[in-house]
């Protein structure tokens, strides 16, 4: 067996290839599926200080390729989470990542706070959440307003700190540097882009929240471009993710300079696609005698063939 | 019901349009037939590639355990039911499931009031045989627009006694099912009304069990992405509790006690 | 029949149905498929003041339910369209519409100038290019520098001024208000989103250009999202583009709030895809008693159903 | 030539795998089939729905004129080509075409020599029988890595004399078709090579026409969107002229004059 382990940002994960935010719940659904110890990593559901009823539905919109996703961070808050949810994702026996949303800086440096506890491995700050109105990518879109987030949380945990990104700025550039200059440890691209589509039929907007967050296999080339950009402009480790069905795709993503890759909506297609990712990475290594797979990562521009 | 979830490779047996844009597809698939209780539901993988994406929602509409098959039916609409429609003999289709929470049944009378609008008959064979199974006396409802959406008359008149009402008259009746529902309730104590159908229908039979007391089971319908629980994409509202929540029809339904949930139009 | 017409900033179109630029070069290829007098307008390929020979190949790259390409604005320059290529195209009996990129203020404003002509109808001003590395998206981005073009273009002709804005932005709305308080007569939404694949056997980037624009029915949500917003917060009428194939997607944007509609990439797929959307729309109106078409633009939040 | 540029919905007549992964696809298309000359290609649309998206350019392999038939041969390769191999009998398929600048001809020796390095044979078929109807000589080199790459010998035997080589000596030869080609041109007087294959084998072929003084012509392959000129995608780099000019694949190709073109890696 090939040995893909990776390092991100101090976490050691077993292989590069972890479930995305949202789109994995909090592991219990799919642990009746697939043994979730095979996975890299698990990212839980964005996770807010108070519980959340999310948006009106519908909340899913097919697209060509992807679909929109307008969920509104439903979750049951943070002491639920840590109370009701957490001992019990313990029995996967995988690297726990919480993913955490606020509002105001205050509430992700208490979020941040409150989850430094035994059990989290590391914390994802989603600053790039289309589908709220206040904090989200409201606070996600401004390097200066970034950057006072993500110093805020580091300041507040030991744990590692992974900031997640979204890809609706100008320059995703100049993003990424002033968050890693402010303290990230590593940086998850892309969150959803932001989208819409109208009911033809009701003549309405199809989304209860009007617009909605595009992932899927449509936005790889956004995702995959804004990777190139940022890995050879800071120096963390970089989570690639966005349309990942493959392992094709998550070669990809670290052609493209990312260290590890994140599966999301390819499970409502294949709730399988993350393990068969994994095996399909392992077969590939083989096959290309790759000893050492980290040495491709960033070889589309490192110039290493 | 102690078959692990898994995402099954299921052969087409069999499939028949039985009415115009109205399909019946029979599969082989073991593990679904026998774990699977009525008002559940599979997600179909529909083409090879990335477009349709998502994965559609059909509910199992009728299985034979003993020999490893079920039968799914449905109304071939957009890219991914008409994608499904064109699969034959021998194709392999993908199926996750069995999914859901479906019907619950426990009355000691064992009077049922079947409601089926449209292609909202599907669950409803799966269950009408399981209750004649147990002895249950059922009257079907079956509602259309036109006869060619009265579906499957015939399936369930070997469960219960059926109904048939057209918005065009023409079948027996001209109406709305929710008129029907309106006559029968009121002429007989039943035990419970099992429901599915569009919106409005369902909408009238929460209210109808409100004003008669007869408590109802309705099927509901949400656009799903993961179907399992874990995206929160499916959600309608509940009625429980002080705070606005809301339900997952993938996980909490999609059969919900006909007070559990607020429709919204 | 049903009356299709529409007007866009002083332009009467018999439908609303356009090519979009570069899509369609300058419509000879085309003409020998179908009857070009069909469509609303044709918007030629983007020229440039001095020709350019565009980027080195590969220019195209398939992706899910989309491309990236990355032509580069090759274009025998604008003398020579003057000279060459105009003159034949009025045989084609439609409204021309000619795109313009520059790199600097002043050769917008030249180009703006020399176009002003019999037979050229309006212009596109094509600040959004993401495939040169100078202008195009470098001076679309800025909401002030895209206005000083603006607002130099505007001066420099009496031809209507259409302006073509890039989705590539953190505030496309902050973008559509400043080009249009600079005298924008009209909008076009979207250019392409930048984007960029890898070509996981050569481990290389797979476009000449490294990065490209991402066309096709996977962008438009994203488009139809643009459109919602900015018909919304500005005055002039918008054309909406962005994945269209069919005639329920050009509702989409109609019922957004685009006043027309331009089809690009659809072309690729079916290069009848424009005629048989007009078609689509004729018939939509007369099963849905739609006497004047123009009332459901916008329809999705005005809120007549 | 003057048929009309069009959107064929052409029925398959038949579908045969002649090779592992090798496909030979006839299709009713009168008109291409009246329009064609060799060299040019189609562009399939592949799949139903927007993934594939692009059609795929694949050359016409053979034209019966009076039965209005076509056939194309193709490697299955991609989303594309692989969902193409799945059509059958009656199934119809979306052909535009006949599009491009295919070879030309009008030696007074009429002797040439085809090179055709795999799948690369596809549109030298055609080629071959038109110019047996002129009553050219034709050598015929096949070249490709296996046996299994070596396609339709017997067709071309019928209108000329063949010579096969593999990279693994699985036929008669073992080395490159560029090794064959350097042999032939040695040993006679060519009026024109007619090569299509991997780039690696239409440099080697520039070279020689460069070297010997025959004239060659060669069909490149580039990734399209359009097809018809339109788009600027597909291009090759050109040698006419002072300053860098790009060359349409799709429009002034894919045959171009050996010399006209620099062909990068
Ligand atoms: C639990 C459940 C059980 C169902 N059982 C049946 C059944 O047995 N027979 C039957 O004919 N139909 C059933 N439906 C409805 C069926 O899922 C939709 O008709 C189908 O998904 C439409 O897909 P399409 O490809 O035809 O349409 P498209 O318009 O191409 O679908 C686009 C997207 O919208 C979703 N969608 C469209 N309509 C619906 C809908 N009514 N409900 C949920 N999602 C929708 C699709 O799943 C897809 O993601 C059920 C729905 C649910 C939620
Ligand atoms: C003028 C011309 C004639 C051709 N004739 C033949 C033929 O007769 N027989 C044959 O087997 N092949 C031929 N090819 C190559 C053929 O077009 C590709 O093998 C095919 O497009 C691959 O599609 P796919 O779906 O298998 O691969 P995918 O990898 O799914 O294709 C992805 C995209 O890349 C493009 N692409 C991939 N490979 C090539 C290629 N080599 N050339 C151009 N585009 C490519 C596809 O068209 C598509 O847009 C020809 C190419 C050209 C340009
Ligand atoms: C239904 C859904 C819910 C999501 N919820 C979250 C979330 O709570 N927090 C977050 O950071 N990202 C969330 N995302 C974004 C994903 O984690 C991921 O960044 C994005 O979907 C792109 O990857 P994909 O194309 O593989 O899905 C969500 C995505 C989807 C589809
Ligand atoms: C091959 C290609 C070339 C293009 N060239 C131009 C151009 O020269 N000028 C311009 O403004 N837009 C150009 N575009 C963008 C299109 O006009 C359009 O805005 C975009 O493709 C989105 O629409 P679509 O998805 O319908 O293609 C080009 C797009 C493609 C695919
Ligand atoms: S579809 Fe994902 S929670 Fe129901
Ligand atoms: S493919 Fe469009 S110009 Fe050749």
């Amino acid at each position: 067996m090939i040995d893909l382990s990776v390092e991100i940002a101090g976490i050691k994960l077993k292989n590069p290839v972890m479930v995305a935010s949202g789109t994995f719940g909090f592991g219990k659904e799919y642990a009746s599926l697939f043994n979730l110890s095979k996975l890299g990593a698990l990212v839980t559901k964005g996770l807010t200080l108070h519980p959340r009823p999310g948006n009106p539905p519908p909340r899913i919109w097919e697209t060509p390729a992807g679909l929109l996703n307008a969920v509104g961070l439903q979750n049951p808050g943070v002491d639920f989470f840590l109370s009701e949810i957490l001992p019990a994702m313990k029995s996967f026996e995988v690297p726990i990542i919480a993913n955490i949303a606020g509002f105001t800086i205050e509430e992700y440096t208490q979020l941040a706070s409150r989850l430094t506890v035994p059990g989290i491995t590391g914390l994802e700050v989603n600053i790039s959440c289309p589908n709220v109105k206040a904090g989200g990518m409201a606070l996600g879109a401004v390097p200066e307003l970034a950057a006072e987030v993500v110093e805020a949380v580091v300041k507040a945990t030991s744990l590692p700190v992974i900031v997640k990104l979204t890809p609706n700025v100008t320059d995703i550039v100049a993003l990424a540097t002033a968050v890693t200059q402010a303290g990230a440890h590593s940086l998850s691209l892309i969150n959803t882009l932001l989208g819409m589509a109208v009911d033809v039929n009701s003549r309405r907007p199809a989304l209860g929240n009007i617009t909605g967050g595009l992932s899927g296999p449509a936005v790889r080339p956004v995702a995959v471009r804004a990777v190139w950009q940022v890995s050879q402009a800071v120096d963390v480790p970089i989570i690639g993710m966005g349309g990942i069905c493959t392992s094709n795709d998550a070669l990809e993503f670290i052609l493209a300079g990312a260290s590890a890759v994140a599966v999301g909506s390819a499970h409502f297609r294949d709730p399988l696609a993350a393990v068969k990712i994994i095996e399909e990475l392992e077969q590939y290594c083989i096959e290309n005698g790759i000893r050492d797979w980290k040495q491709i990562i960033g070889a589309a521009w490192k110039g290493q063939n | 019901m102690e078959e692990p979830l898994k995402d099954h490779h299921c052969p087409v047996l069999d499939q028949v349009m039985i009415s115009p844009g109205y399909y019946l597809l029979s599969l082989t698939a073991p593990q679904i037939a026998r774990a699977a209780v009525p008002g559940q539901f599979v997600l179909i993988r529909c083409g090879t590639r990335y477009d349709p994406f998502l994965r559609r929602p059909l509910s199992i509409h009728q299985v034979k355990r003993e020999r490893g098959e079920i039968s799914l039916l449905y109304q071939a609409r957009g890219t991914g039911t008409r994608w499904l429609a064109g699969r034959g003999k021998g194709d392999l289709v993908s199926l996750l499931g069995p999914l859901g929470r479906g019907f619950t049944y426990s009355g000691r009378e064992k009077r049922g009031l079947l409601v089926g609008a449209g292609v909202g008959v599907a669950p409803l064979l799966f269950l009408a045989g399981e209750l004649a199974a147990l002895e249950w006396k059922l009257v079907i409802l079956i509602g259309a627009r036109t006869k060619a959406g009265i579906l499957r008359v015939e399936s369930f008149q070997r469960y219960g006694f059926v109904k048939t009402i057209t918005g065009d008259g023409s079948t027996e009746r001209q109406g709305t099912i929710l008129s029907l529902l309106e006559e029968e309730t009121k002429e007989t104590d039943w035990e419970g009304i099992y429901a599915c159908g569009p919106r409005a229908v369902l909408k009238g039979v929460q209210k109808i069990s409100r004003e008669t007391g007869v408590p109802a089971q309705i099927s509901l319908e949400e656009r799903m992405a993961c179907g399992v629980g874990a995206c929160l994409g499916c959600v309608c509202e509940g009625t429980a509790g002080e705070v606005l929540r809301y339900l997952r029809v993938c996980r909490e339904g999609p059969v919900f006690d006909a007070g559990e949930v607020i429709l919204h139009d």
